[in-house]
This record gives structure tokens, sequence and C-alpha cells, in this order.
């Protein structure tokens, strides 16, 4: 599998592109989906957006590059959440997209027959900041994607693309991990507290979140006020605990909090952490099948219970 | 600007020892949006009470915080003292500066400072209370018995006398119990079947009492007032209606060398059977297993002879269900077995006593059928291994209870009565005879016991030996008994005809099982528990269920009888209203929020929460919500805890209100 | 003492011994209710002056001297019947140990002196040689114990079939089973273990 | 039915007395199992394991004696099989309480200078015999069935005792050395002093306890129409065949019955020549049994 | 006027949540037995353990507690039959987070306490007491409070007479 070359070979892209637009024309146009959600070219050069296509003319706007960071599942969870309106969409997914819309599909916001999934095969994809226009490699890949485990989703009503073989990376992500666990809490705390000092509040992490889909969040309300609004460190720090807690046993990990995060903040680690607690304790790990119960929803008996006195 | 009031007690000494209960009205006053503070000396009396409802008018108070016992103890007097003064009831608190402050700590400024703490944080709670009007439910009259023994048969004829229908299920196929199996009872050694049988009888021809035996419990869907029961009518393979109970197919089965269970396998009876004579309904069963057509497909015997034509070979199980309002709980008890147990059964056997392979060690029950005149000896006492009349007769106590080692740490409390019991009936049938009982203690508390217990030695000459018996084992046709008497000091041996062990009462097996289904608590034996050890003894913690005989406990007949007359008051007591009114402690959906990820849903305990379509005026879906049906929630407020955006609230317990406490501290 | 009335209270009863019996046995005595079993089943009953139970007995009410001046303990078996069939789990055998350990430590106030010396010359051989030979311990004992002519008549016997080693070889870990005897030896004198 | 067959080696701890007074129970052992081709190897330089004379007055000394002959097994490969049902439950008892009690435990590695092997199996032969090896097993491989046979089984007390500790069989009614023994073809008989006490170690300083004690023994198995006894401890064996003699003298009582190590027989079932099985080291004269059943 | 009372320097605030079927019950019963324990505890009243928000517990916490103790009934033992398994899976997860985010959860204790348990309501609010005295106040959460924006540490004398003021 490891190849010796330190990049990802773009041709995967080009091919997983060409796929997405047959697909795409087809489904559209024998009425199987009303549109289709996928990626566009931003404006600038080596830039992704993400698109919505109704008319099958217009395929040939979609796009698969490094640059499609986006967790489209977000576009039918909340953001753009009239199309569904129109009936049966057709949605292009990276592994890690689709197992937001197995979470999603878990918690009765989506119904699988509802979707019709055009799964990519993703080499991976840019982390913030990356130069463009350039093949992936140590330099600029996203920390997800260095550990990714689903490059080819399972599930898909058809998945496109061939994975190529892959350059080593680093792990950076699981050695932050690591790193953070051999702390002292005292070492730990103001390691979170610096970070979230930082934070201006933007919600721009819950805004992207496919699982932050909630009518009213929790944390702007004010008769109880549970967490302080203002960008406060009391208030930061409780924002970021409430949001952690909220999607323990949920986060499929897509990271899309952490690279739009403006300050920085390493959000994915927390829900790093928070899916590694509940695969040892219940067994749990989140978007791989749709499950009815998470495993904050449920419990056996003999749950662990080591920690009560 | 709130006007709560706060009352702070003395409770005589008890509080007003260890708390300056002055300076926590004092200080009360002092918190915001307190109108009126003061202390008085019970607070819980009469003048007390009016103490509270005057001020209530005389300063316009909206709230009121009595700083007192548990609430455990009085909310319930203070909220009707409030209501009396024209307050929502749920307006009105209990600060427990006693169970939790003057009675726990003695630094008189340390315990202070706590109640003025704990009485700040329930002004705080108090002002973000809401007026709340208790839920009101009809009552279905009608009560579901579950057990046919005695203490079923007691609360169903007591409630039916009270002209209520009663639903009686029994697990086999006739009522009566263990009471049916016993010859004589104690203390007056009246025979059990001539005082049963007469109930059994009263009980099936009841017009307000419907019959299901051969049934069980399949679901018990509902709550309190409207429960709805699923009941499965085991196939008896004769049609009741038909059946004239003359017993001609039991007499021409061609099967019948099968043991009866009912005389503890002493004795046999045929595929068709009915359980003993007195039996009711006196219509028999197929034993399905053991019957020949059922195993061969030939045969067919007794349909060939029965007159009505009452043999059903095709007959299913069927389910019927029963809208009730109330549920007896009488399901009763079995002996404990010295058998070696299945592995991980936390029950262990007695290797010691032979695990149960020596034929001539038998269980009390046993006795009793050896020893009833309709049992399988007419009432000779005969061993089971050679039918030889023995002479030597050794009983022993505690085999199973008092013993943790065995996985048993109580006392069967019934023992010590009917052991004194057998060695009477005993010498009264084998005058030559001679009965030794190895014992612990003799526990004969009750009406006549100890007399009983004492006449058993003193005119029907037993020996009594106080101490145990390490082993037993087989030596040519006797059995020698290895024990110790600790008075004098020395090893017993006795060198018996036949033993007879005292085993252990434990509950039936599959009481587990039914209290899941009836959502009902039970402690680590599976007995019943009770919501109160003393003073709701018949009552379960789930609301409209209640419990008779020794499904709760080791208990002896009298002790039943009353138990199961208590639990027919308390549901007649229910049925004397027309509805039910239940803290409305539930919670609510906030339909505006909800996105309707039915965590909430999810993690119901009591499967109170449904979805609900909301639409438009022209019909159209415009989204799902949940939705929580108050009569069956149950006010735990896991659904609340787990929603993400906290569209679900529990009255009563909202996140205003607990917010408020902690911001008070 | 053995009729003399048991005259109770805090000063008589000692506890302390009774908890350092419990520490040592891992075993609660409070909770044996006396029914007797242990007697019951006891093979060496009618050799002790006092039944099992009555030791029990004795220890709930503080009585040491009673317990540790009687012979009872010294012919308890070890066969564990009582530990066995105990309906509470009180660990007789356990207690017995723990007993005789206290009686030992103490230089042993017991009339039982035959065992005691037996499990002595037994012990000082594990010391000696790091395992037993029957023939040494058994003429020792007799030696000292001032039987000379017992089981004179077996002695032959048994050699003759081989059963009894004259000569013995050296174990080669004899000067760990020296360290482990002085290290427990050690840890008593620092107060480490019982 | 038969599993398939697999190799089977175990380290191997005879204890004092299969040195000694024991030592046709070592050699019928050795026997048996090179028969069965299963692989034992002696633990070197193994120390005594205190037996009940250490317990009975030195407990931390019992458990660190059996906690050193554990780690010395620690360097023979396969569980350790210990023969002596003495041993067995003291090595039994010293992992399971030292598994429970820390306290313990740290007083015992520090006397021996290391860490107690927990988890080193620890099995009677019987265990061996009757699970890993199995009893079809056996079975097939009797060349000599022991027909006609009447034999007493007699546990003594500490095959499997204390509760919970060896985990043999049941505690009150094992049925072990019967399903061994019988898997030979031998006859067991049903009788009532399987489980009492044989007078253990009072052999040496109360010998009068031993007369009364095993006494009962031989006479209960005599009742039941027993030819002989069959033991797994060297002890009992000690006090039913050395004393057998003076019992008979003190009870006027003749019994005759042969007392075999379970090995003997049933390595004298499976074939082992009958010289190698020291029936000549026996004070009561199994020979003329065994003849007349036509085993020798 | 009790002379076996210690003077201790610090008296932390500790808050118990609670369920009102079984430990509060405990409490009561540890009332009724007149066991002594230290006053430090607050007690919030829930239905059950099932309805504890996490939140609560932070808020407390932020609030100024020094420890929290959440209490319910034994498994199996649940009023609500499983209020209390949901909230054990809830606390689980919640006190991993916490601990990642550097709280140490020695002052956070759970434990289930029946309504016949008084002894160890009493053993539970005695232990956790004495813990997080000898630990000294939860500074860290108090800390933030007092702190503004971009301001990492109290770097200031103003600052620190104001993070002195606070009682």
């Amino acid at each position: 599998m490891t190849n010796t070359a330190q990049t990802i070979d773009p041709a995967l892209y080009a091919a997983v592109t060409d796929a997405i637009r047959a697909e795409a024309k087809k489904v559209l146009e024998a009425g199987a989906a009303a549109a289709v959600v996928g990626w566009q070219a931003g404006r600038r050069q080596g830039t992704a957006m993400p698109a919505i296509i109704t008319d099958p003319a217009k395929v040939a706007e979609l796009i698969f590059s490094p640059a499609c960071v986006n967790n489209l599942a977000l576009y039918l969870s909340k953001a753009k959440k009239e199309i569904r309106a129109r009936g049966r969409i057709a949605i292009v997914v990276k592994g890690c997209d689709l197992k937001a819309l197995v979470g999603l599909m878990g918690e009765n916001q989506l119904k699988r027959e509802d979707l019709h999934v055009i799964g990519v095969v993703c080499a991976g994809v840019q982390r913030a900041g990356a130069a463009k226009d350039i093949p992936l490699s140590e330099e600029t890949i996203a920390g997800k994607c260095r550990e990714c485990t689903v490059h080819t989703p399972e599930g898909a009503d058809v998945t496109v693309g061939t994975l190529p073989d892959l350059p080593h990376f680093t792990p950076v992500e699981s050695e932050e991990l690591s790193r953070l666990e051999a702390m002292t809490p005292a070492q730990r705390w103001s390691f979170w507290k610096e970070h979230f000092a930082r934070c201006i509040r933007c919600y721009a992490c819950r805004q992207v979140c496919p699982f932050c889909y909630c009518e009213q969040c929790l944390c702007d309300r004010n008769r109880p006020q549970a967490v302080e609004t203002t960008p406060r460190p009391a208030g930061n720090m409780a924002w970021h605990i409430v949001r952690a807690m909220h999607l323990a046993g949920r986060c499929a990990g897509c990271a899309e909090c952490e690279r739009v995060c403006p300050m920085d903040i390493p959000l994915n680690l927390l829900n790093r952490k928070m899916a590694k607690e509940l695969k040892e304790l219940y067994g749990h790990e989140a978007g791989f099948e749709v499950k009815e119960k998470g495993p904050l929803a449920q419990y056996r008996e003999d749950d662990d219970q080591s920690f009560i006195k | 600007m709130s006007r709560i009031g706060v009352f702070v007690c003395h409770c005589g000494e008890n509080i007003a020892r260890t708390v300056d209960v002055e300076k926590v009205a004092a200080e009360a006053a002092r918190l915001p949006g307190v109108a009126y503070a003061t202390d008085y000396k019970y607070m819980c009396s009469d003048p007390g009470q009016n103490l509270l409802k005057n001020a209530v008018a005389e300063h316009r108070l909206d709230g009121i915080v009595v700083a007192a016992c548990s609430p455990r103890m009085h909310e319930k007097t203070f909220r009707n003292a409030a209501k009396s003064a024209g307050l929502n009831p749920f307006l009105c608190e209990m600060a427990n500066i006693r169970e939790h402050c003057s009675w726990v700590h003695e630094d008189r400024d340390e315990a202070t400072a706590k109640a003025s703490d704990i009485v700040a944080m329930m002004v705080a709670r108090v002002k973000k209370d809401k007026r709340l009007v208790p839920i009101t439910v009809p009552v279905t009259k009608r009560a579901l018995v579950i057990g046919g023994g005695i203490a079923g048969i007691q609360a169903a004829l007591d409630i039916a006398d009270a002209g209520h229908q009663v639903v009686l299920v029994e697990r086999e196929p006739s009522i009566g119990g263990h009471m049916a199996q016993l010859s004589e009872t104690f203390p007056t050694l009246d025979c059990s079947q001539c005082i049963m049988t007469p109930k059994m009888v009263d009980a099936a021809n009841h017009p307000n009492i419907t019959l299901h035996t051969y049934s069980e419990i399949e679901s018990v869907d509902g709550y309190i007032g409207n429960f709805q029961i699923t009941v499965r009518k085991k196939a008896r393979s004769v049609i009741e209606e038909k059946c004239t109970g003359c017993g001609v197919c039991s007499a021409k089965c061609p099967q019948k060398k099968i043991p009866n269970a009912f005389d503890k396998n002493l004795g046999t009876r045929p595929a068709i059977y009915v359980p003993f004579p007195q039996a009711v309904p006196n219509t028999p069963v197929i034993d399905r297993a053991n019957c020949t057509w059922f195993k061969t497909g030939k045969c067919g015997v007794c349909q060939k002879v029965c007159g009505p034509g009452a043999i059903d070979y095709e007959q299913e199980d069927r389910l019927i269900v029963e809208p009730v309002g109330a549920i007896v709980v009488a399901t009763g008890f079995e002996l404990y077995s010295i058998t070696e147990k299945p592995k991980g059964s936390p029950i262990k056997g007695y290797g010691e006593f032979g695990h149960g392979t020596i034929p001539d060690v038998i269980d009390g029950l046993t006795f009793e059928r050896l020893a009833s005149a309709s049992g399988p000896t007419g009432g000779k006492i005969l061993r089971p291994s050679d039918g030889r009349e023995p002479k030597q007769v050794v009983f022993v106590q505690c085999v199973g209870s008092r013993a943790r080692e065995k996985g048993i740490s109580y006392c069967s409390k019934i023992c010590c009565m009917y052991t004194a019991k057998h060695t009477m009936l005993y010498k009264h049938k084998v005058h030559d005879g001679q009965a030794y009982v190895f014992f612990m203690d003799a526990r004969t508390p009750g009406k006549s016991y100890d007399e009983f217990w004492r006449r058993a030695i003193e005119e029907e000459e037993a020996v009594y030996i106080r101490g145990m018996v390490s082993r037993l084992y087989q030596k040519g046709d006797k059995i020698v008994v290895m024990g110790s008497d600790v008075h004098v000091g020395v090893q017993v041996e006795i060198e018996a005809d036949l033993v007879v062990l005292a085993t252990a009462v434990q509950p039936r097996a599959g009481a587990d099982t039914l209290a899941q289904k009836l959502g009902i608590s039970y402690d680590s034996y599976h007995f019943y528990s009770e919501a109160h050890a003393k003073l709701k003894p018949v009552e379960c913690a789930t609301a409209g269920i209640y419990l008779a005989g020794a499904c709760q406990g080791p208990k002896d007949i009298p002790d039943t009888v009353s138990q199961a007359s208590a639990a027919a008051a308390k549901v007649m007591t229910l049925f004397a209203k027309d509805e039910l009114e239940r803290e409305p402690i539930v919670a609510k959906v906030n339909e505006k929020n909800c996105v309707a990820c039915l965590y909430c849903k999810k993690v119901c305990p009591y499967g109170a929460v449904e979805e609900k379509e909301i639409r438009d005026r022209q019909g159209n879906l415009i989204r799902v919500v949940a939705y929580v049906n108050p009569g069956v929630c149950g006010g735990c407020g896991t659904c609340q805890a787990s929603c993400p955006s906290k569209s679900v609230e529990l009255d009563g317990y909202t996140d205003e209100q607990i917010m408020a406490m902690i911001e008070a501290l | 003492m053995k009729h003399s009335t048991m005259r109770l209270s805090t000063e008589t009863m000692n506890l302390d011994f009774v908890k350092k019996v419990e520490a040592l046995s891992g075993s609660s005595v409070r909770r044996c209710f006396q029914c007797g079993k242990c007697s019951a089943g006891c093979p060496m009953r009618s050799f002790m002056e006092h039944p099992p139970n009555r030791i029990v007995r004795f220890l709930q009410l503080g009585q040491y001297e009673r317990v540790l001046a009687g012979r009872s303990i010294w012919y308890c078996a070890s066969c564990e019947t009582c530990t066995t069939r105990c309906p509470n789990k009180v660990d007789l055998a356990a207690i017995m140990d723990a007993l005789r350990k206290c009686s030992w430590d103490a230089k042993g106030p017991s009339k039982e002196s035959y065992v005691q010396l037996a499990n002595r010359l037994f012990i000082d051989n594990i010391r000696t040689y790091g395992r037993q030979y029957e023939m040494r311990l058994a003429a020792v004992f007799n030696v000292k114990s001032g039987q000379f002519l017992k089981d004179l008549m077996l002695g032959p016997k048994l050699i003759t079939r081989g059963k009894l080693k004259v000569f013995h070889q050296k174990n080669r870990n004899m000067a760990e089973i020296e360290q482990i005897f002085k290290r427990i030896e050690e840890m008593r004198k620092k107060g480490e273990a019982p | 039915m038969t599993p398939a067959k697999k190799l089977l080696s175990y380290s191997y701890y005879p204890g004092c007395s299969l040195h000694a007074s024991a030592k046709e129970y070592d050699e019928s052992t050795r026997g048996l199992f090179k028969a069965l081709g299963i692989g034992l190897k002696e633990v070197p330089d193994w120390l005594c394991c205190g037996a009940t004379p250490a317990h009975n007055v030195d407990e931390l000394l019992s458990l660190s004696l059996c906690a050193k002959n554990l780690s010395l097994a620690e360097g023979v490969e396969g569980d350790l099989a210990v023969a002596c049902a003495a041993c067995f439950s003291r090595l039994k008892v010293t992992q399971h309480h030292l598994a429970d009690n820390e306290t313990k435990r740290k007083q015992v590695e520090y006397a021996i200078a290391g860490a107690v092997n927990l988890q080193k199996p620890v099995k009677h032969l019987l265990e061996i015999l009757a699970k890993d090896f199995g009893l079809d097993r056996l079975t097939e491989a009797v060349q000599k069935p022991l027909s006609g046979l009447k034999v007493a089984c007699y546990y003594g007390c500490l095959l499997t005792r204390p509760p919970e500790v060896p985990e043999l069989d049941c505690v009150e009614a094992p049925t072990i050395m019967e399903r061994v023994i019988g898997a030979v073809g031998a006859e067991t008989v049903r009788w009532s002093h399987r489980m009492e006490c044989c007078g253990a170690n009072f052999t040496l300083s109360r010998p009068g306890v031993v007369l009364k004690l095993s006494g009962s023994i031989l006479d209960s198995a005599k009742a039941a129409g027993a030819d002989c006894l069959m033991v797994a401890c060297p002890l009992c064996h000690g006090n039913l065949d050395i004393r057998q003699k003076e019992i008979e003298e003190a009870t006027g009582e003749r019994f005759g019955m042969p007392v075999f190590y379970m090995t003997q027989l049933l390595a004298l079932a499976v074939g082992v020549a009958p010289g190698k099985l020291g029936f000549d080291s026996m004070i009561v004269n199994p020979l003329p049994l065994l003849k007349e059943k036509g085993l020798v | 006027m009790h002379a076996h009372k210690e003077n201790h320097a610090f008296e932390p605030k500790i808050v118990a949540f609670v369920c009102t079927w079984c430990t509060y019950a405990g409490a009561d019963l540890a009332g009724t037995a007149r066991l002594q324990y230290p006053a430090n505890t607050r007690v919030v009243k829930f239905p059950c353990t099932g309805r504890i928000d996490p939140v609560f517990i932070l808020r407390a916490f932020q609030k100024g507690a020094d420890g929290v103790l959440v209490s319910g009934c034994h498994p199996g033992d649940c009023h609500y039959m499983a209020g209390n398994f949901h909230a054990r899976r809830r606390f689980a997860a919640f006190r991993a987070l916490l601990d990642f985010i550097g709280v140490d959860l020695n002052r956070l204790q759970f434990s289930w306490v029946s309504a016949a348990e008084g002894g160890k309501w009493v053993e539970v609010a005695t232990e956790l007491t004495e813990r997080v005295r000898a630990m000294g106040p939860m500074r860290e959460f108090r800390e933030l409070e007092t702190e503004e924006q971009w301001s990492g540490a109290i770097d200031t004398p103003e600052l620190q007479a104001a993070y002195e003021a606070i009682p």
C-alpha cells in the first residue's frame, strides 16, 4: 500500500471529478434526484466551494479536488435545509462526510431513502492555509486525513474512484492527543485555558457542524443562562466543554470545526478524545452504521462503574 | 419583585438547639424578594400553620419557604396549608434544616451558616417556581390479582365483596397455592383443606371474580387507574365451557405413572389430570409433554370417552387483554432445594446433605403431603424409599435460611412453627416414634405460638437439640445424622429413618421477570420491595400496585391473610374515587424549539414520549416534534438532561429552578 | 479457671486480642451465631476440651486465656471441614491458625507440647535442609519428646521399603531459604509483619 | 468424540513425601505420565511447601515458602503439576490468598525478594487426567482394565478444601476420583467416609488420634465392600497404610486393605510394569489382591 | 464550646446533586440517626440522577464549588427504573472530558447511596470534604471568572487585588 513518493497522485481527483459529473447528469436526467449537492470551483484559483446543481446541463461545474474540504452533510441538516423539500437529493460525500450522514440518520434528521449518495474515494484534503494547486504532501495534507480509515466510503449508492498508493504521513492528531493525555491535569488546564482564552465566540465551529442543528442552542439561552455568552474566559471554557459533551458519541470526526476556527483552537482534539473514551467504555464508534440509540442514549446493566463509590 | 415568606421552624429543640433560628430568619429577611421572615417553635402545629396562612394574606406572599424538617416529612402538610391560604401549593418549598443540618452538625455557628445557605437556595428556587395544577386521570374500577394462593384468593374476595370486578390470574391449573398442599395448620391444628377449599369455591363462584387459571401475565402497560394487562391463557387442551368435570378422561388415560408435582412427586397422575381432587376449577388439563397423543399422534382415548366433547388437541394459547385500575401481586413462595444448583446460580446446594440424592431426606412440604389425609399415603407417615413407617425422625431447621454461605442470609420465619407442628403430627400418627429437632433459635413470636412450640416439647416429647447438623449420610437403610448439642458441648449422632429439612422460603422462580413487566422493584433475593418498610408495607413504590403474602417476604398464613386484606383495602381506597390526582411533576416539550432528534424518546424509561406531527391548516406536514404523554410520564427528567437544546422541561425541576439554587450558593 | 465465674466487663474482655485474631485470620469472629455446625462435623472434637464453636464463643467474649490455655487449638487437624460447612462464612480453620500463632509467639502457654514440638522440628527442618526428611523428623521428635521407643517397630520396616531416607542431599536454594526466614524475622522486628 | 491429540507437558512439583515415604507415588506418577505421553519436568531444587505445620503457626512463612516454589517453577514450562494433596492445597491457597490481599503480598514479596507468581496454573494430577488429558483418552489408553476391582476412593480433606480455592470439583460431593478410576474399568463403591479426616499430621505427635480416625475410615470402606482404598495424598496414605497394622491391633478388627496411590492403579491399567510401581514398598501387601483379580 | 472541633483555615464548598428517592432519603436517615459529618455540603435535590445535566456540575464549579458530589440509587434500584443507568454513562463520559480539560477529578465524586445507607452518605460526604479540604480551593474556575479576554494571567496589581477580594 505505501508508496515511496512523498505526494499523492492528483490523477485520482480528476478521475473522480469526471465520475461525479457523469453520475450527477444521470440522476438529474432520470429524475432520480431533484438536486445534486457537491463542490464547485471557488472564485479564487485552487479553491472549492459547495454547490447545489439542479440543471443537468450544469453538471460540469462539479469538481473534486484536495480543496473540497467542506462536509456537505451540513447542507442537509441545517444550512440549506429547504432544498430537501424539493424531493430526493443526491449528495457527493467523502468517507468522513458519509459518517456524518449516517449519524444524522440515526438522529431522525435524514432518511436514507430520501438520498442518493454518491461516495467518492478520497485520498485526503488540504489543511487550512496550505498552498493551493500542488499535490498533497506531508506539508499540505489536513490532520484528519493522515489517519483516515474511510478513504473509501461504504454504503453509498455509487462509489467512484480508485484509491492510489498513499505515502506515510505523521499521525499528528493522535500524537498530540497522546501528548496531552500524558500531561498532568494542571498542565492540560493551562493548555486549554490558553487556547480557550483566545476564543472570540464567533460560533463558526457551531455553524459548520452538521450535528449542531438545534433550533435554539442551549448556550444562547438566557433563562436560565447555562453558559455566559460574552467572549470571556469563563464563558469560553463553558462553551467548549458543553460543545464537546453534546457531540460526544455523535461527532464523526470531520474536523470542520477546527478548520473554520479563526483562532486556531484545536477543537478536534476534544472530539477525538471523547470518541476514544466512548469507544473504550462502550465499544461505540460513530458513523459506521445507522444506530437507533447512541452510546449515551442507551445503557447496559453491567456498564463500568468503577468511578462510582 | 417576588414577595416570598420564610418560616423558620424550631422543631422544639430539634433545630433550635444547634441552629440559631432567629439569625436564620433575620438573614432570610435580607434576601432580595423576601417580604416576610419569621421563626416559630412548631411550624407543623395548628398555630404554626395558621401563622403561615395569616402571613400569606397579610403580606400578600407569592411564595413560601418553610425551613424545617425534610420535605419527605412535611412537604404535603405545608403545601396543603399554602393551598388553603389561596396559594398554589407548588409555590411552597421546604428548606431541610433538620435532617440535613441541625441533626448532623454540632457546631452552632457552622450549622447556622449552613441553614442560612439552605434557606437562600430555596428562596432562589421558589422565585422560579411555577403554578402547577395536579393532573387528574380516570380510574378503571377493576382489579387484577396475580396469584391464586391464599393471599390472592383473600384479596380477590375482599375486593369483589366490596362490589368491584376482579380478575384473578393463576399460573397452575388450579387455584389454592401452597395452602392447599398443607395438612394441618399451626397453632390450632385445623385441617388446611377444610378451611381452604370453601374459599377456593367462593372465589370461583363469585359473580365479580373472573378466574384465569393456567394463565400467566404476558405484559403490563399503563399506569395507576389505567393499566392494560395482557394475560396468556395457556392451552389447556380442554374446553372449559364444555367440561363437566366428570373425570372419565383421567380415569381412562393410559398414561398413569407421571409423578404428581402437587404431591411432591410422591404419588402419580395421568397425562390428563386435575392436580388434586378438590381443584378449582375442576377442569382437567393435558400435560402435553407426557401425553401419548402429543408425543406420538396416537391414542386420543380422552377425546373418545369425553361425553361433552370438551377435549381439543388443537387448542392454542390465547391472549386476553384486561383493563384494570389496580394490581395486587400475590405470587407466593417456593422452597429452597438442596440439590446442586447449575453453575452461575448464587444459591448453593447442600453437598453435605447429599445434594438431594438420599431418598429419605425430604423437605417440609413433602412431609405435609405425607401427613395430609388427602395425600399420596392417605395421611400415613411412610418413608419414600421403602414405604416403611419411620421410627426415628430427625428434623433439621434453618437449611438454606440464615446461611449466607448458601446465598441466603434471612430467616424464613415459618419453619420453627411448622417443624414443631410436624413433630406433633408425627407423634399423633406414629405413637412409638421419636422426633428429634436440630435447631439454632426457636423463633415463635405470635399469638399462641410459643405455647405451641413448648407443647411439642413438653407434651408431645419431641427432643430439641440446639445445634446444627454437619453431615448426613446413608448407612444401610438408616441415615446417619452428625450433629452437635452446643449446650452440653458434645457431638450428637442419630441413626434416623427419615430426615425432614426445613428448607428456606424463597420467592417464586421468575419473580424478577414479572417484576420487570410490572415495573416494581425487588431485593437481591427477588422478594418484592414495599414502598416503606413500616408505613407502606403493602404498597409498591410504583403507584397502583400492591403486595400480598410471601412474594414480599416469608410469611405464615395469618400474616398473609392480613396483608391480603390490607392490600384489598388499599385497592378499595383507590376505587373510592372516580378520578385520581397525581403530582404534576411531568415533562413538557417546547414544540417551538424541538427538532425531533428524539433523544428523549430513546432514554425515557416509561415510553412516555411519542412523535407528534405538526401540520398546517391544509393538513400538510410541517415538521415532527416530540410529545410527552403526561399520563405515562413518571417524572424522572432523564429526557431533559439528555435533550441537547433543553426543549423538554420537567415541571417542578426546571433548569431555571436548579440554576437558581446553584447560583444562590 | 475452667469452671470459675466469667466476670465480664470492658476490662476483662480483651477485644484487642480478638481484633488481632480477626486481622491474622481475615475472618470475622462476631459473625458466628453459635449454630454448632463446626463442632458437629469436627473429626477432632473428642480430643478437645472445648468444641470449636466454644472457642469462637470465648473469643466473642474476649476470653483469650481460656482459649490459649487449652489444648483444643493444638488438636485442630486443619481439615477445614468447619470452614467448608459454616453457614456464616466464618473461616474457623484460619482462626485456629491465628490462635496457634498467637500461642506460638507467646512461647505457648498451652498444655499441648507434643504437637508444638513436632511443628517446631518440622519448621527447623525446612530451615536447615530445605525439605522434610521424615526419618530425621521422627527420630529427633522421639528423642526430644522422651519417647525413645515410640514407633520402634515401624522404623526398620519403613527403611527396608525405602520409605525413610537415611541420607539426604543439600538443596541448592539453601541460602535463599535462610534469607526468607531472615527477612521475615526482620519484618517482624520492625513491626511490619504479624 | 475424542479431541485431537495434543502434546501435554507440565512442570512438576513432587513435594517432600514423594522423595521419601511416598516414593511409589512419585515412581508411579512418572510411569503413568510417560505411558500416556504427557511430559513432566521436575522443578529444580524445589523447597518444602511448609505443609500444615507451617501455616499452623506461621502463615507468613507458609505463604513465603509456597511463593518461592511458585517462582522457582516459573523457570520450567507448562502448568505446575502437583501430586500431593497438601502441597496442592498450600500452593493454591497461596495464590488465592495473595491475589486478594495486597498487604500480605507485599510482605511475601519482600520475604522472597521477588514478585509472586499468581498466574502459573497449579493443577492436581487428577485435574490433569480428568480435564486436560480427558477421560475418553484415558479409557483408550487402557491395556489391562481394572474390572472387578472394587475401589473406595478416599479424598481426605485437602483435595477440595477450603471451599472456593482448589476448584477441583464439588467441595462436598466430589466425583473426580471415581470418574478417573472408573475410566480405566475399576468399580467404585459408594461409601460414607470419603472426605473424613484421617488424622493427618498427628501421626507423629499424637498417633492415638490417627488410630481412631483412620480406623473409622477403614471400617467404613470395608463395610461398603471395597477391596482396597485409593488415595491422592501421602499423609493419608501414611496413616491408612503404614499404621493399618496398629489400627488392627487397637480395634481388634482385621482389614488387610491395600491402600493405593491413584497413579499406581492407573499406571497398572495402562500397562506399566507392576515392578515399576512400588507395590513392594507398601506395608499392606497388595499383591495377593492384585493376583486374585488377575491384574499381576 | 465544642472542644473537639478543629479549626481549619479553609472550609471547602461542596455541592451535592442527589436524587430524591435514594440519596436524599439516605441523607435524611443520617439525620434521623444523628450521624455527624462536616457542614460543608449543600444539597440540591433532583427527582433522579437521570435528571442531572452535566452543565449543572460545570455551573457549580463556576459558581464557586470546591467539590461536587453526585449521588443516586444503586443500579437496579432506580425509582424510575433506568434513570441512574443513563446517568452512569453520561457521567462516565463527562468526567473523562473534565479530566482531559484538566480538572482534577478528585474534586468530583460519584456515589450510589440508598435510602438505607445513612452511614454511607456520611462517609461519602466526609471523605469528599476532607479530600477537597486537603486540596485547597478550586482556583481554576475561580480564576477564569476574574479574567478578561486576552489576559492569560493575573498580572496586574489591580487584577490581583480583585482576585483577592472574591469571597
